[in-house]
């Protein structure tokens, strides 16, 4: 008898529920609050910026204004066109998070209905859409976005389906093994005993239990996808200018972080902080609905 | 004898496997009455849960037929096969990961209902659910309890209650009381036996304590890697049985009745062989102290007393039958 | 015969972030020179705990203990410094833990596994002769000692207990826990097993602890027993005196009648009713008290006392008279 | 052994095929005329005709691919569309610098990364151990580029230990592999920890420390070698995120490897170039993915090398 049997559950009196457990024991790792109150106020500052911040901060250049630091007008100073940065910073964190959730999403989806129909179906559906997956994670993830951007352009729009052809078959290998492992849990069999239908079964009993794992791989993956997002801004293959981005924010001011550190630092500490915070919410659910990490 | 309710012949399930077939069931003919409890036991690896899964079509069979009331349901399709799948249902071993984590015990037990729309409406599904709960011993306080909430004994009433909400007449309950202790394994194997007077149930009742098996059925079927040995009601199996393994199974019981204490036992010697692509004939003969040539022929089930059925010609000749 | 190990009023807790578990709740109790003792109770009991406090396994951070003593040998347990405590694990006393699918190492073989044991305890042997003890042991257990150079998972559980058995003994430590090593095998392995312990022990003339929910094993292999219920031995006696079945505490009764044994003919069982006791926050009083049939106001206020009512013959009930039946 | 490692070489190339079919369909297949690309913008129609006829992109895609790859496996990759050298003769040179560069970057990862993440584990619920954690998820948070323009910055240009870009000596590799190989040295370090602290946890390190032996031995000789198996699969997977990785981190110290290549050819759609660069790619990755396999089966017993499906 080892530990966890030790411990025998109480009697039948109302325990607290799934939801307030998993809450208790996110709330109890600090890091991951932070980073959820962090998450929260960037995600909010960018939906709510045209409110209060309007876009022509963003493009308005004056010459006279160029190179300054930090101070109170310009709160994260301006760059060699005397562009108000922290404008630009502001409007790029709308276009990386709107971008990383959007490629994100469509990755989750197709990663459920591939991942799930290869993991629960298996045969012939598994082998054709594992071999696909096999071909497309034969080369690292960057370099198929980058022929595909080669290919179509360049552009928001194609960005995003560059992004996500490197993702899907990542995430459909997830969900497959997760289902896999579920399909062979004795409910799932119990189900089919009083007639449930192969669909039934996948979107009543195996997704059902599924999802938490899978919206830990959703944060993670976001997080990663933001950082694709800057990258290929950076390599100039990304969202065109001038529409301001992270990523291309720090390729434009690279010349000049020699003598303006300000213009290289700044940008790159948002997307760190957009993505730890990610990260460590991730990892707190990921602990939090994991009731094996007990002490 | 009351009619038979179940009925297999010669049924068969191979599983593949990278080197070969897995005989996992080979050639089993079985039959069970209404209101009666054919136990199957063996040791890990012989099949019976196999068997239990095949008979309700959850493994679909290699060969054979399974006869319910007379009808071979193996190749039902559609509407016919669902009426006769709401009569037949199974209760699991683990009660921990037999129930789905993510529904309450009502959402449990209303599951079958829903899935084969049997309530009219909502009142008389609320009323079938609620009877189903009483009935296993789960007050209403239950209704949105979640599996992580209850031990072990309750959760395995949950199961039993799920089964019954179809009011079905066979139950294939694969080692439902292995998980639990002792006080509580009673508490359920009581109930089983109480809902079996009430309701003329039958039963497959899968496990791997000879004990426990003897007090719950009326026939006892002993496996062993897949074949039929022994099949004889339960008394003929503890007091004259007559295949070498059920003794060596008996023998090697652990009793509290300190008067059997240094009894003469039969221990086995090795262990179970390959399951892929088995030799025709006895499995059981490498272990067997009593292996002849004769062993390598395929053994069939010869009467040697009434309803007691023995797969070993050795056996069949010392006992004259 | 004085006694080789000494377990009184042992407590321990684990904390978790949810909840405080009493694991064992003033644990006492006594093994003799070359006496196998079976532990007897159910899921939660404490068994297994009083094992890895005997040992000092208990997982830190987690585990604690409260209080009460275990002498063993006449020394200190829970006073022993680090290098003592490894002298006593493995030469004094050794542990067979329940699942031999997880005991073993898997990626280290299976000879060197138990050479690892020798060269911690008898340093004074050279490779050689650690070689051929490897080999005497591997015999005795009953496998071929040219396996040795296997590794675990080209074993089967039974196999693999017997490894996990050679490992146990080829110290020669003067008491065995055994926590259930039979449970996890198939009814005819576990004859096997069991046998082959009970010789093996005689050889070496060493104590055991048996551990197991199963009364059959202690009828068949012990010569004492001792019941525990929720962190408690609340009956020890010898095997006659026990399983007479006349001066039993109500659990054991309980125990005795639920079982559904070879010899019974009982149309019904009679389970024990309720369920366990919460561990997490366990009556005052009697811990049986819910569940007891004869419960009277008294057992739910004080604590009962161990009586004597055969001599060696123990049980732990305010109901009991010394040398009485009382019931 | 050499069975399977036919086998699986056997295996990689249908794998090879489709990933070089596909990138070929769709850079094709693609919108926009290549050839008025390279001609520019003032070429006249026939001028385009007729280089469309030299390129070969007349013909239908699936011959242009058979042809591409029959040239392919003599070793020419054919000719830059802008710049007109020998594909080949160019990798040949710049191979190297991007496998020194990766194998450089998982040696940081893997001789700092594990033991990071062993005394992490050991030091489990200590200070230790959070500090590992943050910092670990700190580097894996960090864009790539911008880590290695910060470490450019700090070490090159403002301290000048170290060569802010180009090549030459050992000292102009130690920059870009820290900044290339950041990101799998932690993920190394959370994997180390992790497996490590499950295994720990285990019954058959229980049963070591019965035997009486040491916790240093217990975790040296049992808990390590077991926790290390994942994190070897770890760094198979690491590596193809390190050849990616490198497109980012050569641009930023203008190092002259493959991938600062790959991005001038994708910016003006050199299809010869981005072509020859998937397929090496391609074969890198697969072949350090069988040596991991390979490595994973010495390590784990229980693998069977063969009865692992290809």
């Amino acid at each position: 008898m080892d530990m966890k049997k030790e411990k025998t559950t109480s009697s039948p009196q109302k325990k607290k529920s799934q939801a307030q457990l998993i809450l208790i024991r996110f709330t109890k790792n600090k890091l991951a609050v932070i980073g959820l109150i962090v998450l929260v106020a960037l995600m909010l500052t960018s939906l709510t910026a045209p409110l209060w911040l309007d876009y022509s901060k963003v493009t308005h250049q004056s010459v006279r204004e160029s190179f300054q630091t930090p101070n109170a007008e310009h709160w994260f100073g301006t760059d060699q066109f005397g562009r108000d940065l922290f404008a630009r910073v502001i409007y790029g964190g709308r276009i990386s998070l709107f971008a990383g959730l959007v490629t994100i999403g469509i990755a989750f989806l197709l990663g459920i209905i591939l991942g799930g129909a290869a993991g629960f179906f298996g045969g012939a559906v598994d082998t054709v859409i594992m071999r696909f997956t096999d071909i497309l994670m034969s080369v690292p993830g960057i370099l198929l976005s980058i022929s595909i951007v080669a290919a179509l352009g360049q552009g928001l729009f194609k960005m995003l389906i560059a992004l996500s052809v490197s993702l899907i078959p990542r995430q459909a290998r997830t969900v497959r093994s997760a289902v896999i492992t579920m399909r062979g849990q004795e409910f799932v069999e119990a189900a089919r005993t009083y007639g449930c239908s192969n669909f039934g079964i996948l979107f009543r009993y195996i997704i059902p239990n599924v999802l938490g794992p899978l919206i830990v791989g959703v944060m993670m993956g976001l997080g990663g996808v933001i950082l694709q997002i800057a990258s290929l801004g950076y390599l100039g293959i990304g969202i065109a200018p001038p529409t301001p981005e992270w990523g291309t924010i720090i390729s434009e001011n690279q010349a000049n972080i020699m003598y303006h550190m300000y213009l290289g630092i700044i940008p790159g500490l948002f997307i760190m902080i957009a993505v730890l915070s990610l990260n460590f919410v991730g990892d707190g659910l990921r602990d939090a609905l994991d009731p094996k990490m007990k002490n | 004898m009351s009619e038979v309710l179940i009925e297999t012949r010669n049924l068969k399930k191979y599983f593949p496997h990278k080197l070969g077939q897995v005989h996992a069931v080979d050639d089993v003919s079985l039959r069970i009455c209404a209101g009666q409890t054919l136990g199957v036991v063996g040791e890990s690896g012989c099949g019976k849960s196999t068997l239990g899964r095949a008979i309700i079509r959850l493994h679909q069979p290699t060969s054979g037929e399974v006869l319910y009331k007379g009808e071979n349901i193996l190749n039902l399709k559609g509407r016919d096969w669902r009426r006769v799948q709401t009569q037949m249902q199974m209760i699991f071993q683990d009660p921990y990961s037999s129930l789905n984590p993510r529904m309450s015990v009502k959402q449990l037990i209303t599951e079958p209902l829903r899935v084969n729309h049997v309530a009219a409406n909502k009142a008389e599904l609320e009323e079938r659910v609620r009877s189903t709960m009483e009935l296993c011993g789960l007050p209403d306080r239950y209704d949105n309890v979640y599996p992580h909430e209850m031990d072990g004994g309750r959760r395995q009433r949950v199961g039993l209650a799920r089964a019954l909400a179809l009011n079905p007449e066979f139950i294939v309950c694969d080692e439902p009381v292995s998980a639990l202790d002792v006080s509580i394994q009673a508490q359920i194997l009581n109930l089983l036996m109480d809902l079996q007077e009430s309701r003329n149930l039958s039963y497959m009742f899968i496990t791997h304590d000879l004990c426990v098996v003897r007090h719950i059925s009326h026939q006892i079927m002993v496996m062993y890697m897949g074949q039929v040995v022994e099949y004889a009601p339960t008394d003929e199996i503890f007091e004259n049985h007559a295949h070498p393994y059920t003794a060596a199974l008996l023998s090697a019981i652990p009793t509290t009745d300190l008067s059997r204490r240094n009894r003469e036992r039969v221990v086995l010697k090795g262990e179970v062989s390959n399951p892929i692509n088995p030799k025709p004939g006895c499995r059981f003969a490498p272990r067997c102290p009593y292996a002849s040539e004769k062993c390598n022929e395929p053994q069939n089930l010869t009467e040697i007393a009434p309803n007691h059925f023995v797969a070993c010609h050795e056996c069949a000749k010392q006992a004259g039958g | 015969m004085e006694n080789l190990l000494e377990i009184k009023d042992l407590y321990v807790n684990y904390e978790t972030d949810e909840s405080v578990v009493h694991a064992l709740n003033g644990f006492t109790l006594n093994v003799k020179k070359g006496e196998t003792l079976g532990l007897v109770g159910e899921t939660g009991a404490g068994k297994t705990t009083m094992c890895l406090s005997v040992l000092r396994l208990l997982p830190e951070g987690v585990s604690k203990v409260e209080g009460g003593s275990i002498q063993y040998d006449g020394k200190d347990v829970l006073s022993m410094n680090k290098s003592e405590l490894r002298q006593m694990r493995g030469a004094q006393i050794s542990m067979i833990f329940q699942d031999p699918m997880t005991s073993l190492n898997p990626v280290m073989r299976v000879g060197d596994q138990i050479k690892e044991v020798l060269s911690l305890h008898n340093p004074e042997l050279s490779d050689k002769q650690k070689d051929e003890r490897v080999d005497d042991i591997l015999k005795l257990v009953g496998i071929s000692p040219d396996r040795k150079d296997q590794f675990p998972h080209q074993f089967s559980g039974g196999m693999k207990q017997r490894v996990v058995i050679a490992m146990a003994l080829v110290a020669e430590p003067q008491l065995l826990l055994a926590d259930e090593p039979t449970t996890a095998l198939d009814v005819t392995i576990q004859a096997q097993i069991l046998a082959l312990m009970k010789q093996l022990k005689e050889k070496f003339d060493s104590s055991m602890i048996l551990i197991t929910h199963d009364l059959g094993i202690v009828a068949e292999f012990c010569d004492s027993v001792a019941i525990v219920y929720a962190g408690e031995v609340i009956e020890t006696g010898s095997i006659e005196q026990v399983f007479e079945r006349t001066k039993n505490h109500p659990y054991t009764e309980g125990l005795f009648n639920c079982i559904p044994d070879l010899t019974s003919h009982a149309a019904r069982l009679t389970p024990i009713p309720g369920y366990m006791a919460d561990p997490t926050n366990l009556p005052t009083g009697c811990k049986f008290a819910d569940r007891c049939g004869r419960c009277i106001d008294k057992c739910r206020q004080a604590a009962p006392e161990m009586v004597e009512v055969d001599p060696g013959h123990f049980v732990k009930c305010n109901q009991m008279e010394k040398g009485g039946s009382g019931l | 052994m050499i069975k399977y490692t036919l086998r699986r070489l056997l295996l990689m190339i249908p794998v090879i095929l489709g990933i070089t079919f596909l990138v070929f369909f769709i850079l094709l297949a693609s919108p926009g005329n290549v050839a008025q690309m390279v001609l520019g913008p003032e070429a006249t129609a026939e001028d385009i005709a007729m280089k469309e006829h030299d390129l070969g992109l007349d013909q239908p895609i699936v011959v242009q691919y058979i042809k591409y790859m029959w040239n392919a496996l003599h070793g020419d990759f054919g000719t830059s569309w802008f710049q007109n050298f020998n594909v080949m003769e160019e990798f040949s040179h710049r191979i190297p610098y991007t496998l020194s560069l990766g194998f450089l970057a998982i040696g940081w990862a893997c001789v700092l990364g594990i033991p990071i993440g062993i005394i992490a584990a050991v030091r489990h619920n200590h200070m230790t151990d959070y500090v590992v954690t943050f910092f670990s998820l700190l580097l894996s948070s960090a864009p790539a580029f911008w880590l290695g323009m910060m470490y450019q910055l700090f070490f090159a240009q403002k301290l000048g230990w170290l060569p802010a870009s180009g090549v030459g000596s050992f000292k102009y590799y130690i920059l870009p592999s820290l900044s290339l190989g950041g990101g799998i040295l932690a993920s190394n370090a959370r994997t180390t920890r992790t497996w490590l602290l499950d295994v720990i946890r285990s019954d058959y390190v229980r049963t070591a420390r019965a035997k009486g032996n040491k916790e240093s031995t217990v975790i040296v000789k049992h808990a390590l070698r077991n926790s290390l198996l994942p994190v070897i699969t770890q760094i198979g997977v690491s590596f193809s995120i390190i050849m990616g990785g490198s497109v980012i981190t050569e641009t930023v110290y203008a190092f002259p490897g493959i991938g600062s290549f790959l991005i001038n050819a994708v910016k003006t759609k050199d299809i010869p170039i981005v072509m020859a660069c998937i397929v090496v790619v391609a074969v890198i990755v697969g072949l350090t993915n069988l040596v991991v396999d390979l490595l994973y089966a010495v390590v784990d017993p229980r693998v069977q090398l063969g009865s692992k499906k290809g």
